[in-house]
């Protein structure tokens, strides 16, 4: 299959320095891209290059496999670019997000549902009339959002979407987001700096470092394995595993991850695909088995595949059917006597267990 | 000081009265003058837009060029465009010497820095990513112009204001190239100027004071028009 | 020279033919007093003598003079020169005004042919004039196609005239001043009613208590004076091959027509 | 002791919509205040009041206890407040951060030293001769940061200064500013959307909701018991205690919790006092003693105190030498037999304790 | 044409040998225009200050006012001012008519709106929280407009140049309130004027130039001030 949108051997520039060098960067029809890396690596600038904002100094752009020189305008039209700033325009809050309706040539009558959907999509219908100028951050964030949205793109550009927003309404957002991506099938890109938000939302990702990608991969490879400390420092150290569900009842979800079983809480979670994350210190060690009754719901037999020291703590690397990251303490580590290959039972609550649906 | 409350009552009086040619003069200098501001908006718009948004080498020299045409005195272009307009020179076989045409060219050169000027500061101080976000909505580059226009409708206003005012007060030129003659170029300016030579001082400032009327009635007009828009 | 200044107004044509240029230094060497020449329209040289902002006057409209002095705004009026009008118009003469014996006929023949005059319209002198002989012939152009008024002074008219072919009364200076520039040839000249007359005079100091009235009075004395006469005889000749004025001072107008 | 900056009776309007209403907030000397709250409640409205920079329609500021009217600009020279957007000048980054220094007269030489000391100290000594105009998202929040605490002022105001930050930079951020404010006693109150920095960072936390402050107290006792569901819904819930360390060494703490005594990886920790903050579902409930080796370090012995339903889990309050709240799926709740008076055991591992530093 | 080729060829004559007359006149005109230009400056910079940052009522007319006044024909504003000034005005026993300082307070009231106008275009167009961060970071009033000037410099640097070309291009009032008097009054335009009115055309354009080029270098001056400041 041709990528839906395609770099090639990009190179962009500003003044002398060089900003951005993309060798081969495919985003895939229907996929969701996260972009993460540090500030000022290069974010913006290819999420630009690849709204075909801006013209690098060398390289093409792809977009369904052929170069987009000369109908920029066109296939500008298929896709939506949300920036870092909301760059709001001096006219009601409705009239802003109308804007790309009517830049289409969308006649009035149809534009307004569509643009009143939106608005309460992103909960800002009191907003509607006020001017786009005299907005609190977030408010402004979500406007910007909505006028991206309304438009109902092929191809989304998200850069660090929700940054100014909430924390509940992050959370919401983000949910919202997981259903009409899935629900329209669009491509998408969106920058960030929340890992969670990656791991949550994207297909797969991109770590991008001084101005280059050092890392791509579906997403559970990149956060469960980093190329490098660079990018481990940017992902996290996460323990993240594909995973199908097999059966799901009393707000409990069970779930096939590699030779084990997994149950985790499921908190409205409705797909069949998912994604286990688990952060190393919510995983208990123990050499043995244990009969007392506990509110822990998963106890996997496993070999303790690797130790590494990571600060006060230490990580450890298990084999329980899939691989696994615990941190314990350098004291556990000595009591529990725990070496490569000791066998081990890591448990973790069903509570503990965080779920990220995937695909169809 | 009295030849100014004499200025005023004969300004009510003409004004009053309807006086015919008053009245003619009045609508000419409007075609005229507003004529030269459309055609300084267009220009100025397009070169205000390519000088602010643009970065090409010359770019300097060329706003630097611009700001130097806001000091073309009119007398200069009078006699530089009546040259060009003469029988004898390059354009004369087009007849448009002494002609409204004639004085349109005039006050369109003199009004178009002015024009060019302001586009440059109004679009100039936008924040730099608004355009690349109105292309990432779709926006061609015709579209993006009109919008970024519209978001800086007030300094645009104040552009129009300041061609449409350049090209109106100005009386050099048009009495250069227009001729001041009577039923045919004679405009308010020019009809101030007659009558001040007269000594006809309380007339002269009745016209004065018609055209600074004209000026601020087209200024309310489009204020107006202006905040309709905005609002809608 | 002295801080104390002398306002002089006069009328553009005057100003123009660079005459007063030449005799200010002389004026000012002789009497210590401040000249400043403000070259305006006639009307407004008058009107400008009427409220006391000035305090003497070189113009030459001797009807409004005249009425100036009768209103009591003027005195001490003395004449100081005269030139001529001449009719210029295309060398081609289409309505052969070449011919033409009197001032009356060759405007009877611009009525008769609608061939284009260009009136100054501007109520100087030259316009009062081109409006008496008008007047004698009992027509009054005003609203004739082919009559246009130019509302400017004789420079610019003379170059309105120039380009449209036209016909027009000018004073033989100025025409003399811009015949570089023109197609325009002499039609019609020598007519005694086409004498042009300049006059100098003092304001009234009675009128207003800012006048200077002594320094006017040096003025117009320095007008009518035999070395300044004798200036004024002279200017011109070394650029345009004769003078552009006769000084006539001592002489009475009545003197001049009578010639 | 009379409050630093106080607000008494203050109204806030924009057009005719009253926009911020708060009856009376002092901020101390030497506190720091975290504001959280939804969009558009009104919390950059407040800083805004705090820094004096809006007067209000209604009411009175108070500075050192005396009303502010008519030495604004005196006043103002003692604070430094950092927007939410970053409005750089168009000149470089050190004649940026230069700025407020300047505007007070101090003479150049001086001011080079200063300058250079923060940019490093925010990570962008390398843009120092860059324009404040082309800088990326997260640069430009350096810079504009950098800006404010240049100035060393004694009273700072930040405006969600972290939100374009990576992650990595965020967190040594937010360590450093502890560090600083607790090294310099500078009064501090910034508005945040995330949890994690507020409790990481403040004295006190105040909940704004439409307007209106919610809830204000210290902030182990705003995230351990809002006020109510909408000030829930923005601090989260978790257990957060004060605790005083008891010993440390081997990288571990020891610290004394209310009753009881909790184990925790320290992480270069260092200080006598601490908050210690437990995630819910790091918390381990069992009804039985066990006596396995695990991993587990902390083992606390007390009684159910109130079970609140929560979504697909349920959310179990415990006095177990202090309040603590774990969540548990519903099965295990019956499985458990858990009900309010049962004895249980909560057991949570060293590395999931998270410890907050608290100065003296 | 022929003419304008004169006319230059005349412009390097006069500047090749130093007419010390042409030199006097333009150092006359940069003078009397250079006061006039930095009078409009203070009175447009802090009219506009005012009108660009305040909201108060009858705001919206001062902008129509300010707009209205970049329409004042300086033949209007020179019969006004004379009025004012000649011997029967209110004004008369200043005795500043037929002087410099007469042409420098005209200039100054054709110069001042302009100036207005671009500096309420410039820093209306500023973001609207820059001004309370500016106060935050310890910004007194007037060092808070000294640094949003500077942020506005390159609008504002056409603010100067508009102004600047307004007063030193006009005509009408100068004649009016100056008088034209040699080696008094006399600046370039009226020099212009005159030549033309004398049938002179190829000194007149040679004026032109010589006023234009005083225009442009002053332009070169300033941007090379202004590049400089903006680099430091
Ligand atoms: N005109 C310029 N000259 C030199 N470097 C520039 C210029 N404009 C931008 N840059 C640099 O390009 C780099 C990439 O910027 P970009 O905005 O893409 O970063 P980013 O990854 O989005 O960062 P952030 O997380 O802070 O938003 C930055 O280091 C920035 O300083
Ligand atoms: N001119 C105005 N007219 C009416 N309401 C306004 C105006 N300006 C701001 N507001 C409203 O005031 C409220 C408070 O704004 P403020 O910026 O203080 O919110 P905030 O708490 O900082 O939000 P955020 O988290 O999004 O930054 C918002 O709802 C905003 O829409
Ligand atoms: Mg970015
Ligand atoms: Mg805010």
């Amino acid at each position: 299959m041709t990528a839906k949108l395609a770099l090639r051997d990009i190179v962009v520039r500003r003044g002398n320095a060089e900003i951005l060098r993309v060798l081969q960067l495919d985003v895939t029809e229907g996929e969701v891209l996260a972009v993460l890396g540090p500030n000022g690596a290069g974010k913006s600038t290819l999420l630009q290059v690849l709204a075909l904002l801006e013209r690098p100094a060398q390289g093409e752009v792809l977009f369904d496999g052929s170069p987009v020189a000369g109908r920029e305008l066109k296939l500008r039209r298929q896709m939506a670019a949300v920036f870092q700033e909301s760059l709001l325009l001096d006219r009601s809050v409705a009239a802003n997000i109308a804007l790309g309706l009517s830049l289409r040539g969308m006649p009035r009558g149809q534009r307004r549902e569509r643009v009143h959907y939106w608005l309460h999509r992103f909960g800002v219908d009191d907003l509607a009339d006020r001017s786009g100028r005299h907005l609190s951050g977030g408010e402004a964030q979500r406007v910007s959002l909505a006028r991206a949205f309304v438009l109902e793109p092929s191809i989304i550009l998200l850069d660090e979407p929700f940054s100014a927003l909430d924390q509940p309404t992050r959370e919401s957002l983000a949910d919202e987001l997981v259903a009409v991506l899935s629900e329209t099938g669009i491509t998408a890109v969106f920058v960030t700096h929340e890992r969670d938000e990656a791991a949550r939302l994207a297909d797969r990702v991109a770590v991008i470092v001084d101005g280059q990608v050092q890392q791509i991969g579906p997403t559970a490879e990149v956060f469960s394995s980093p190329a490098d400390e660079t990018v481990a420092a940017y992902v996290g150290v996460e323990t993240v595993a594909p995973a199908k569900v097999l059966e799901s009842h009393d707000g409990l979800v069970v779930l096939s991850v590699g030779y084990a079983h997994v149950e985790a809480t499921a908190n409205g979670f409705k797909a069949s695909e998912a994604l286990v994350c688990l952060r190393p210190e919510d995983i208990v060690l123990s050499v043995t088995e244990s009969e007392i009754q506990t509110s822990v719901r998963n106890r996997l037999r496993g070999t303790v595949t690797g130790i590494k020291p990571a600060g006060a703590e230490v990580r450890v690397e298990a084999d329980c059917g899939f691989p696994l990251v615990a941190s314990i303490t350098r004291r556990s580590l000595e009591e529990l006597g725990i070496a490569i290959g000791t066998p081990v039972t890591a448990s973790f609550k069903a509570t503990a267990v965080h779920l990220i649906p995937r695909g169809t | 000081m009295e030849l100014i409350w004499d200025g005023i009552r004969e300004a009510f009086r003409i004004i009053g009265t309807g006086d015919r040619e008053v009245w003619s003069i009045t609508l000419r200098s409007l075609l005229v003058s507003g004529s030269a501001t459309l055609l300084a908006l267009i220009i100025g718009i397009s070169i205000g837009a390519l000088l602010a948004f643009r970065r090409f080498p010359g770019r300097n020299l060329a706003v630097t060029l611009v700001n130097t045409g806001m000091g073309l005195p009119p007398v200069v272009v009078g006699l530089v465009v009546a040259i060009f307009l003469w029988r004898s020179g390059p354009l004369g076989p087009l007849g448009l010497i002494y002609t409204p045409a004639a004085m349109v060219i005039a006050q369109t050169i003199i009004a178009a820095p002015l024009v060019t000027g302001f586009t440059v500061a109004a679009l100039g101080s936008l924040p730099s990513r608004l355009r690349p976000q109105l292309y990432a909505l779709g926006a061609s580059r015709l579209q993006m112009l009109w919008l970024v226009l519209q978001e800086a409708r007030l300094p645009l206003f104040a552009a129009i204001m300041a061609g449409f005012g350049a090209a109106v007060s100005e009386v050099g030129a048009s009495l250069m190239v227009g001729g001041n003659l009577a039923g045919e170029t004679r405009v308010l300016t020019t009809a101030v100027v007659l009558a001040a030579q007269r000594g006809e001082f309380a007339p002269a400032i009745a016209l004065s004071i018609i055209l600074l009327a004209l000026v601020f009635l087209i200024n309310l007009v489009l204020t107006g028009v202006q905040q309709r828009e905005s609002r809608s | 020279g002295s801080d104390e200044t002398l306002i002089l107004a006069t009328t553009t044509s005057t100003f123009d033919s660079g005459l007063l240029d030449e005799l200010e230094p002389l004026f000012e060497e002789q009497t210590g007093l401040n000249l400043k020449i403000i070259a305006v329209g006639t009307g407004q040289a008058l009107e400008m003598g009427r409220r006391g902002d000035a305090d003497v006057l070189v113009v030459h409209a001797p009807t409004a003079e005249e009425e100036f002095v009768e209103e009591g705004y003027g005195v001490n009026r003395q004449l100081v020169m005269h030139n001529d009008f001449v009719i210029v118009g295309p060398d081609d003469d289409p309505i052969d005004m070449r011919s033409a014996e009197d001032a009356v006929t060759a405007l009877l023949g611009l009525r008769t042919s609608e061939m284009t005059f260009v009136s100054r319209g501007d109520d100087s002198g030259t316009h009062k004039r081109e409006l008496s002989l008008w007047n004698e012939l009992g027509f009054d152009p005003a609203g004739e196609d082919w009559y246009l008024e130019s509302g400017q002074g004789m420079g610019a008219t003379l170059q309105i005239a120039n380009q449209r072919e036209a016909y027009t009364l000018t004073d033989r200076a100025t025409y003399l001043a811009l015949k570089d520039v023109l197609d325009l040839e002499i039609l019609f000249e020598g007519d005694p009613g086409l004498l042009n007359i300049y006059h100098v005079m003092q304001v009234n100091p009675d009128t207003s208590g800012d006048i200077n009235a002594s320094g006017a009075t040096a003025f117009v004395d320095f007008m009518v004076a035999g070395e300044t006469q004798a200036i004024i005889a002279e200017f011109g000749i070394d650029k345009f091959g004769q003078p552009l004025f006769v000084p006539d001072a001592g002489r009475s107008v009545a003197e001049l027509t009578e010639e």
